[in-house]
């Protein structure tokens, strides 16, 4: 069984070219779920019983805060792949994938404190789910800080990738120690909401945001990816054509 | 519509939330696209270097 | 049969392809002097063999068996002399050596003391390494590597800091290894005075690619 | 000369003795972490309260927070000086698996760091309010918990051993991954200042322990390879 597939997706030129293909397949139906999902969310859907219009903030808080733990888990196997396997590209994924995630981060932590605030009357209310979201927007800048504190390229790759995966084996465990932590003290939650019941008027505009954020994550993903090849690919020859 | 806006209320919260994804939204477009474009040139820049050099 | 042969090895650091290219064999009892202006990859092809670096790409073949320059078993038959000495300021020279050996070998404290005493570093063989001067230091890392006695020495510039007398040593070193029918690697300009037969060498020019 | 070659258990204990010996010689370090330790615990008084009522309270945190902090302090020279002169090349061409050479240095760090300040941890709890009858529950949470911070924090150094004043960064990058050791152990020494049974936090913390002792090493030997290339 040769792995000719495998090795193509390791040759720099054919992933570079495939990147540039895929990129408006994922653009576009993003756009598109999003705006649909925002109509759904903010005029479709009814108000919550409780919470009533401010519920709404879900729509742009859960699909931030799943990208920011989803992007860490396609970082941390990217870097996985390039670590056992030895390809470039794999690490150029990961280091591509690094300030999406942050910034989806930070954003689902001040969505998170938005809607705390007219829930529970504070900014930042000790939940579980934020605070968890928090110590992963230190391990995102723990990444681009040892990134950034390497000159060499091909170093910073490695070991960065060897942060990733020791960081995403800890994600669960800081994400039960803190749900533990909160347990044994009975502090406030505010997301009661994300395991939703909801109606489906309700819910499809959700799945449609998270949908739509997951292709535009994977756009810009591979946009900065080509980026990336370019940077490591140095004088590759590939690279005059793709100049031209 | 302007009872749209209100948001029952929640407007002062709702609204900055999503201005605060479309700035996410918009900025990390144009990090992605500034970084291929930068990586293009300096890729350029390098391949007009090594051309000079070979060819004094 | 080469005990050391090198095939396509290609080595990039930073922007710089450094090391494009390079092949040679090195037969048993033989050293290999590889010679080049400074910053042409001499210490990186040698950290690289020592698996130090990690090579772009690279077929290397130890006693006619393929390996990566890894693997534990190859580690165990070389030593590295890079350019610092690897000694602990704060212990003395012996308990230097016994470590630096000790860590590959079961080694007895009179085998240090001969060690020491065969390089002439006994005199100073108590003081901390801390008090010695960079030749002394460089002859206490000598008494290791010939203690060890391991089959391969991958040496970078060996004679650095050492006075007319040290650099002899480092000759007498390696004719007495190769004697022994080890192998020599050394990145050095000094003249071994070894017979031709016994010594090749490797330019590495500024392209990269063995001369 | 058919030389019989060192096991890899003589090896580490070869690379434990020497650190432990290089620690003997150059006392100071070994004092700073525990003066830096005593400095935080004692400063919270002067910035909350001396009622030890109340500082009773924050006891468990501020100690965990303390010895955190000056375990993270020890971490930085862990492989730096090895790195500097040349030793540590010498561990990844020996032959020997640089993982168990990794422990090895680990625990060299935790007897010279994390021992001593759970040993040091009652004196300051007393001076916390701390009652004498919950020392005992204190050390057994403390001790588990150092282990897996020298742990997680032999990874950190490793990672940062090529990066130039990596000691902010090393505190970075392990902070938040001693982020469970830190809820498991206050919530331990917290029971055990109330008096009742920490079994719960001390599983915990024992797990957290044994998953660390069995990872570390992998991601501190591969750390230390890149970070020496």
């Amino acid at each position: 069984m040769n792995w000719t597939w495998f090795h193509r997706l390791g040759s720099p030129p054919h992933i570079y070219r495939i990147a540039g293909t895929l990129t408006p397949w994922f653009a576009w139906p993003a756009g598109l779920l999003i705006a649909a999902a925002l109509y759904g969310g903010l005029v479709l859907a009814p108000p919550d019983y409780q919470q009533g219009e401010g519920f709404r903030i879900l729509y742009v808080h859960a699909p931030s805060a799943w990208l920011a733990v989803m992007i860490y888990g396609v970082m941390a196997s990217a870097a996985a792949v390039g670590l056992i396997w030895r390809m470039k590209v794999a690490h150029a994924v990961a280091a591509s994938c690094a300030g999406v995630g942050a910034w989806f981060t930070a954003v689902s932590l001040l969505t998170g404190m938005l809607w705390g605030k007219p829930m529970w009357g504070t900014y930042w209310v000790w939940d579980p789910r934020l605070t968890a979201q928090l110590i992963l927007l230190f391990l995102y800048l723990g990444y681009m800080g040892l990134r950034a504190g390497i000159d060499d390229l091909g170093r910073a790759d490695k070991a960065s990738a060897v942060l990733a995966i020791v960081g995403v084996v800890n994600i669960p465990i800081i994400r039960y120690s803190v749900e533990w932590w909160n347990s044994i003290h009975q502090a406030p939650s505010v997301m009661k909401m994300d395991r939703p019941s909801m109606p489906f008027d309700m819910l499809a505009p959700l799945l449609m945001m998270l949908l739509g954020f997951t292709l535009y994550f994977a756009a810009v993903m591979l946009v900065r990816l080509r980026a990336e090849i370019l940077r490591r690919e140095r004088t590759a020859s590939w690279i005059r054509e793709v100049l031209r | 519509m302007t009872e749209f806006f209100a948001m029952g209320g929640y407007a002062v919260f709702l609204w900055p939330a999503y201005l605060v994804t479309l700035i996410a939204i918009v900025a990390n477009v144009l990090i992605a696209r500034r970084a291929h474009d930068g990586a293009k040139q300096e890729a350029r820049r390098r391949f007009d270097l090594e051309d000079e050099g070979s060819t004094t | 049969m080469s005990e050391l042969s090198v095939k396509n090895l290609h080595v990039f650091r930073g922007e710089r392809h450094l090391l494009r290219g390079l092949g040679f064999e090195v037969p048993a009892g033989c050293c290999l002097q590889v010679v080049g202006a400074n910053g042409t990859g001499k210490t990186t092809l040698l950290r690289v063999l020592a698996g130090l670096l990690e090579p772009e790409s690279l077929e290397l073949t130890f006693r006619g068996q393929r390996i990566p320059p890894r693997d534990p078993d190859y580690h165990a038959n070389l030593s590295y002399l890079g350019h610092d000495p690897a000694l602990k300021s704060d212990f003395t020279s012996a308990e230097n050596v016994s470590f630096n050996v000790g860590l590959r070998r079961r080694v007895a404290s009179e085998d240090v003391q001969s060690a020491l005493i065969r390089v002439g570093a006994a005199k100073f063989s108590d003081r901390p390494v801390r008090a010695l001067s960079a030749g002394q230091r460089r002859r206490v890392a000598l008494a290791s590597l010939w203690l060890t006695g391991a089959s391969l020495w991958l040496l970078d510039e060996p004679a650095t800091n050492l006075d007319v007398a040290g650099q002899g040593l480092v000759a007498s070193l390696i004719q007495e290894h190769l004697a022994d029918g080890g192998l020599v690697m050394a990145a050095t300009h000094q003249d071994l005075g070894l017979p031709p037969n016994q010594c090749a060498t490797l330019e590495i020019g500024a392209r990269g690619v063995s001369a | 000369m058919t030389a019989i070659r060192t096991s890899t258990i003589a090896a580490a204990w070869l690379v434990l003795e020497r650190d432990l010996r290089l620690a003997v010689r150059r006392p100071a370090q070994l004092i700073q972490p525990l003066v830096f330790f005593a400095v935080v615990t004692l400063l919270f008084p002067l910035g909350y309260t001396p009622e030890l009522g109340k500082l009773r309270a924050i006891a468990p945190g501020v100690l965990w927070v303390a010895a955190l902090l000056a375990s993270m302090l020890a971490l930085e020279s862990l492989f730096r000086e090895d790195a500097a002169d040349g030793t540590l090349e010498q561990f990844v061409v020996s032959g020997q698996p640089l993982v168990g050479l990794m422990a090895a240095k680990t625990l060299a760090h935790w007897l010279l760091t994390g021992l001593p300040l759970t040993l040091m941890a009652p004196l300051l709890g007393i001076a916390l309010g701390v009652p004498v009858v919950a020392m005992p529950g204190i050390l057994v949470a403390l001790m588990l918990g150092t282990i897996t911070l020298s742990l997680i924090g032999a990874v950190g150094a490793g990672l940062t051993l090529g990066v130039r004043r990596g000691g902010v960064l090393l505190s970075l990058l392990t902070l938040p991954l001693a982020v469970p050791v830190l809820i498991f152990g206050a919530r331990a020494t917290e029971l055990a200042i109330l008096g009742e049974s920490q079994i719960g936090p001390l599983y915990l913390l024992s797990a957290l322990a044994v998953l660390g002792i069995t990872l570390a090493p992998l991601a501190a030997a591969a750390a230390v390879r890149i970070g020496l290339e």
